[in-house]
């Protein structure tokens, strides 16, 4: 292979300078760059809010802060954990750097409105901060149900407003992509052809545009009941808040599977690559991600079985919710089938891939519990809900988001990791994430509702030993980032394919030259095809 | 991919034509809600500005000359909001 | 009459059904994958089989999950009715929810404040409101949660069997006092309840 | 992929695809529109009698032609006419702007009236009526704004006719702001009959 200079060498225009090489980019490499800075700074601090609400939880009473303090940091921690990390996470930066190259191409097909994404983004943050500045943070949770909403004097139009802009950056997000995807994939690569995290991308961008609007709309009747009292939910003027809740869910359970579609689309490219095997039937991954993208935007009612809702409506979005697990666990099988008779090689992106399995199914397994309406009716509202969407959320998003750092991160930045402390750092998460998240399960079963501050004497033994659970999480996250960055400075260098993977990102030298190819790609017929790695490895005298 | 001497040219009649039946449409839906129909009213008055939707998309925004995946994604798009309407009526009619 | 049920039980059989089956689905799905990994590890197993799908494996799964699912949607539902169908008869007591306690109106128009004393084995309905914003009255004992919406009557019935004291609490966040915002349930023998209930509170 | 020459298809698919996304962003309010509808139905028709119909059709009719002459700019840069593509976008703005005219002075009327989001009047109403305003001021006043959105993005293009960055092969930035110039339209197309005509 020739020597090109790398993407991070080269400034996407010849007259960008400085620090204006990465402000005024619009190579798609380095703006997934530009958000993986942005939103791993805003992970740390809502991780470090999720800390300090276990630690005011670890023992009975007013421990740390009072209970407006605390009602300020856990619906912080909901806003930026939901908005500024989950939503954006693997899209922003994986799809970003990866998705244009998985289908052939050299960018995506909007570069400037990229760049304005990652801007709204950013301004999205600031507002968020400015909020806590304006009659003081806001304390409403990241619903921001009315009336309450409508009538707190903390600062929730600001936050509002933020969560409005950011809704926006992944909208614009969204239509790049799916432009991207049917303007500039290779003319060789057909739909059966595509590597399922690009499938995932897909299916999410959809979801994306057509559910955010209605987030946007959402937040800016709040804005307007806050600003001019037009009172459209206000039950003096005949205004019905129970609507509020089905606009607020048609967005935020789609918002789940913005969320948790591409991390699946990134552990079904890491199974194949490490057991060295075609994904068991891909097919039906693809099918299934459609099928989880349409029927998961019709179940949003099953958050609100005991708003007041009519039967009739429970009887419907109860039998919807169940239709949707069935995807998703056909989604498990397929990933744990594809080690079947493979050549499996133990790596940290496997590991964390495992481990999202797991964590995955207990999050899924529990959610069968709310979605059955009678049961829904004894847990909803209480901490395993709490347990149950962390498992889903952290334990599903998140893994995959630290499988997809370790499996991409000698692409993006051409160097290695350390192995040991990588296996160390994600036991540490492993551990430290069911000691922390079970005990809620347990707790919510027992009668303990979430977002309390303080809680009865019964629950104190459950909720200590959350908090030990918590510090273990947070330890073994720091070391993660920690060895990572040592990565970038110590790491051997990597090879353009050090895994021995079969989409086009691995034919391409670590890290990929600006313009991604140096020759037109060859594309496979079937993308997890192992038979030429199989071939390369004979002719190596490797085993 | 499509050859960029496909681009359809709408006639300036056929675009006055267009622009008489939405107008012609618009006097139909006054007239119509003068008359009084019960429930029907709001329906005749969505059926019609369906149909002048219709002729703005398939004329003045040319989505009859779009390729199918224009078309087919415009569909699925009015086909979500309905059904977000539509499902809305599970809570609202049983309550 | 035909006897009260209670839906306590039905609602705990739906946990256990459920429960149940996901324990032996998560310990299946567990197992497998660590058999996986070690068996075909890349040592023990340097060359792949090329196996890319298999249609009546996937046809099989796709299949039965959908049973098991429609089946746990069928318990969850049966348990559903019966915490929504209140027996004729109940004793109705109206709850208003407030920021940050629950006010009970009895029949006679005796008013408590965070304390709920029912008879011993009687129905009891519910009728909850709000004065101001959502609250949402959660009583784990009796596995009933229903929200107090403001402008709106919702309700929640049970079959309060067994005498003594229980807790209830606000399941949806209403303000700085939400955590507060607790009371307590007191089921009587019936005769101590007419008893209480004529006592004039001050 | 050759990126020498803009994809034009794809551009276009790029606009339709934030047409979406604006259709389902007032979807929103049109959800909202039927729930209330359906649980205050007389009070809606009540309250739509008091909006003006002369004024409601005469906007209508605005947005009807000024869609037609953004279309005709169209015809006409594709047939080289580029002085008649530009008076006809010059035109669509004259009535846009009419059209926001208007707008004002009936906001105007209904504001004397006492009837505005939060008035007295409206709060002491019976149940449902500010809810029909409500919805009235938020629909009409965001499609106010994509009007002011649609004319300076036919302004643009009027630049770019003028300045000929715009001419028959490349017309791709007129074509977008005529999509979203229609879109606006389509959206009075259903607000006209919902709230001044409901019966």
């Amino acid at each position: 292979m020739t020597d090109v200079p790398s993407y991070l060498k080269t400034p996407s225009s010849p007259n960008l300078k400085g620090i204006w090489v990465w402000l005024l980019t619009t190579d798609h490499k380095r703006i997934g760059v530009l958000y993986m800075i942005s939103i791993l700074f805003w992970f740390c601090i809502a991780v470090t809010l999720g800390l300090v609400i276990r630690t005011e939880l670890m023992a009975e009473g007013e421990t740390l802060m009072g209970s407006q303090t605390y009602n300020a940091v856990f619906t912080l921690h909901g806003v930026i954990m939901i908005f500024l990390f989950i939503i954006p996470g693997i899209p922003a930066i994986f799809g970003n750097f990866l998705l244009p190259i998985q289908i052939g191409s050299d960018d995506v097909f909007f570069p400037r409105l990229n760049l304005l994404s990652w801007y709204l983004y950013i301004f999205g943050g600031i507002l968020a901060v400015v909020s806590l500045f304006s009659g003081g943070p806001p304390d409403t949770g990241w619903t921001f149900y009315v009336p309450f909403s409508v009538q707190t004097e903390s600062g929730v139009t600001f936050t509002v407003l933020a969560a409005f802009i950011l809704g926006m950056s992944s909208m614009l997000t969204g239509i790049n992509f799916i432009t991207t995807i049917h303007r500039l994939r290779m003319k060789t690569m057909g739909w059966m052809q595509m590597p399922l995290f690009t499938w995932s991308l897909y299916a999410t961008a959809w979801v994306q545009l057509l559910a955010t609007p209605i987030l946007a709309i959402t937040l800016l009747i709040i804005v307007a009941e806050r600003i001019f009292g037009i009172g459209l939910f206000d039950p003096g003027r005949g205004g019905d808040p129970i609507l509020y809740q089905h606009l607020f869910w048609m967005y935020s359970h789609p918002a789940v599977y913005i969320m948790v579609l591409p991390a699946m689309g990134v552990i079904s490219e890491i199974m194949p690559v490490f057991s060295r095997k075609a994904i068991f039937g891909y097919k039906a991954i693809v099918y299934s991600t459609l099928a989880i993208a349409i029927a998961g935007s019709l179940v949003w009612a099953h958050h609100m079985f005991t708003s007041g809702m009519s039967d009739t409506a429970v009887f419907v979005f109860s039998l919807l919710t169940f239709v949707v697990a069935i995807p998703s666990a056909v989604k498990v099988f397929s990933w744990v089938s594809t080690m079947y008779k493979g050549s499996v090689l133990m790596t940290p992106p496997l590991f964390y891939a495992l481990c999202f399995i797991y964590l995955f199914s207990v999050g899924g397994l529990t959610g069968l519990v709310l979605g059955a309406a009678g049961t829904n009716i004894h847990v909803h509202d209480t901490h395993f809900v709490v347990g149950h969407f962390h498992f889903v959320m952290f334990g599903g998003a998140g893994f995959a988001f630290f499988a997809a750092l370790h499996f991409w991160w000698p692409k993006i930045f051409g160097r290695m990791y350390n192995f040991r402390k990588a296996y160390r750092a994600a036991i540490l998460i492993t551990i430290g994430f069911i000691v922390h998240y079970m005990p809620m399960l347990i707790l919510g079963l027992q009668g303990m509702p979430r977002r309390y501050y303080n809680y009865l004497p019964q629950f104190e033994a459950g909720n200590f030993f959350a908090g030990i659970g918590g510090f273990i999480m947070v330890a073994g996250i720091m070391l993660m980032l920690v060895n990572l960055v040592q990565g970038l400075r110590k790491g051997e260098p990597a090879v353009g394919d050090p895994w021995g993977g079969t989409t086009l990102e691995w034919s391409v030298p670590s890290p990929p030259p600006l313009h991604n190819f140096l020759d037109t790609p060859r594309v496979k017929s079937y993308p997890y095809d192992f038979t030429d790695i199989m071939k390369q490895q004979a002719g190596s005298k490797k085993v | 991919m499509e050859s960029p001497n496909q681009e359809h040219i709408l006639s300036y009649t056929t675009l006055f034509g267009v622009l008489c039946i939405l107008l012609a449409l618009t006097a139909i839906t006054i007239g119509v809600s003068r008359i009084d129909l019960g429930v029907l009213n709001i329906w005749a008055a969505i059926l019609i500005a369906a149909c002048k939707a219709g002729f703005v998309l398939l004329f003045f925004m040319h989505l009859r000359y779009e390729t199918r995946l224009l078309q087919i994604t415009f569909v699925v798009t009015i086909g979500s909001l309905a059904i977000l309407i539509g499902f809305i009526f599970w809570d609202i009619s049983f309550r | 009459m035909n006897a009260v049920i209670n839906p306590v039980p039905g609602v705990d059989q739906a946990f256990l059904y459920i429960l149940g089956f996901s324990v032996v689905l998560l310990l299946g799905i567990t197992i497998v994958m660590i058999v996986f990994v070690f068996k075909y590890s890349r040592s023990r197993n340097p060359l792949p089989s090329d196996i890319r799908d298999n249609w009546k494996l996937e046809v099989l799964w796709t299949v039965i999950p959908s049973i098991i699912a429609l089946s746990m949607f069928y318990y969850g539902w049966s348990s559903y009715t019966g915490l929504r169908n209140v027996p004729a008869g109940a004793l109705e007591i109206e709850v208003t929810g407030q920021m940050y306690s629950w006010i009970f109106l009895y029949p006679n128009d005796k008013e408590t404040e965070n304390e709920l004393v029912v008879p011993l084995g009687k129905p009891v309905k519910l009728n909850i409101t709000s004065s101001d914003v959502l609250h949402s009255l959660f009583i784990p004992a009796y596995r009933i949660k229903v929200d107090a919406v403001p402008g709106m009557k919702t309700y929640a019935w049970f079959l309060p069997d067994k005498p003594g004291s229980y807790y209830m609490q606000c399941a949806e966040f209403c303000g700085v006092g939400h955590a507060d915002m607790t009371a307590t349930l007191r089921v009587v023998p019936e005769p101590e309840y007419e008893e209480w209930l004529e006592i004039e509170e001050e | 992929m050759n990126s020498s020459t803009p994809d034009k298809a794809g551009v276009k698919l790029g606009m339709w695809l934030f047409l979406y996304t604006e259709i389902m962003l007032f979807g929103g309010l049109f959800v909202l529109y039927a729930a209330y509808y359906s649980k205050y139905t007389s009070v809606f028709i009540e309250a739509g009698k008091s909006l003006d119909i002369t004024i409601g059709a005469l906007n209508t009719m605005i947005l009807l032609v000024s869609s037609f002459t953004v279309a005709s700019a169209i015809t006409a840069i594709q047939k080289k006419a580029r002085r008649s593509a530009a008076a006809l976008v010059g035109v669509s703005m004259v009535f846009g702007v009419l059209f926001l005219v208007n707008k004002y002075f009936e906001w105007g009327h209904k504001f004397e009236a006492g009837i505005y989001p939060g008035s007295p009047d409206l709060s002491d109403a019976e149940a449902g009526k500010s809810l029909f305003f409500g919805l009235y001021y938020l629909i009409t006043g965001l499609h106010g704004i994509h009007i002011i959105i649609g004319l300076i993005l036919l302004s643009i293009s009027l630049y770019f006719i003028t300045t000929k960055r715009i001419h028959e092969t490349q017309f791709v930035v007129l074509e977008n702001s005529g999509l979203y110039w229609h879109l606006v339209d389509l959206i009075w197309i259903f607000i006209f009959p919902l709230f001044y005509l409901i019966l």
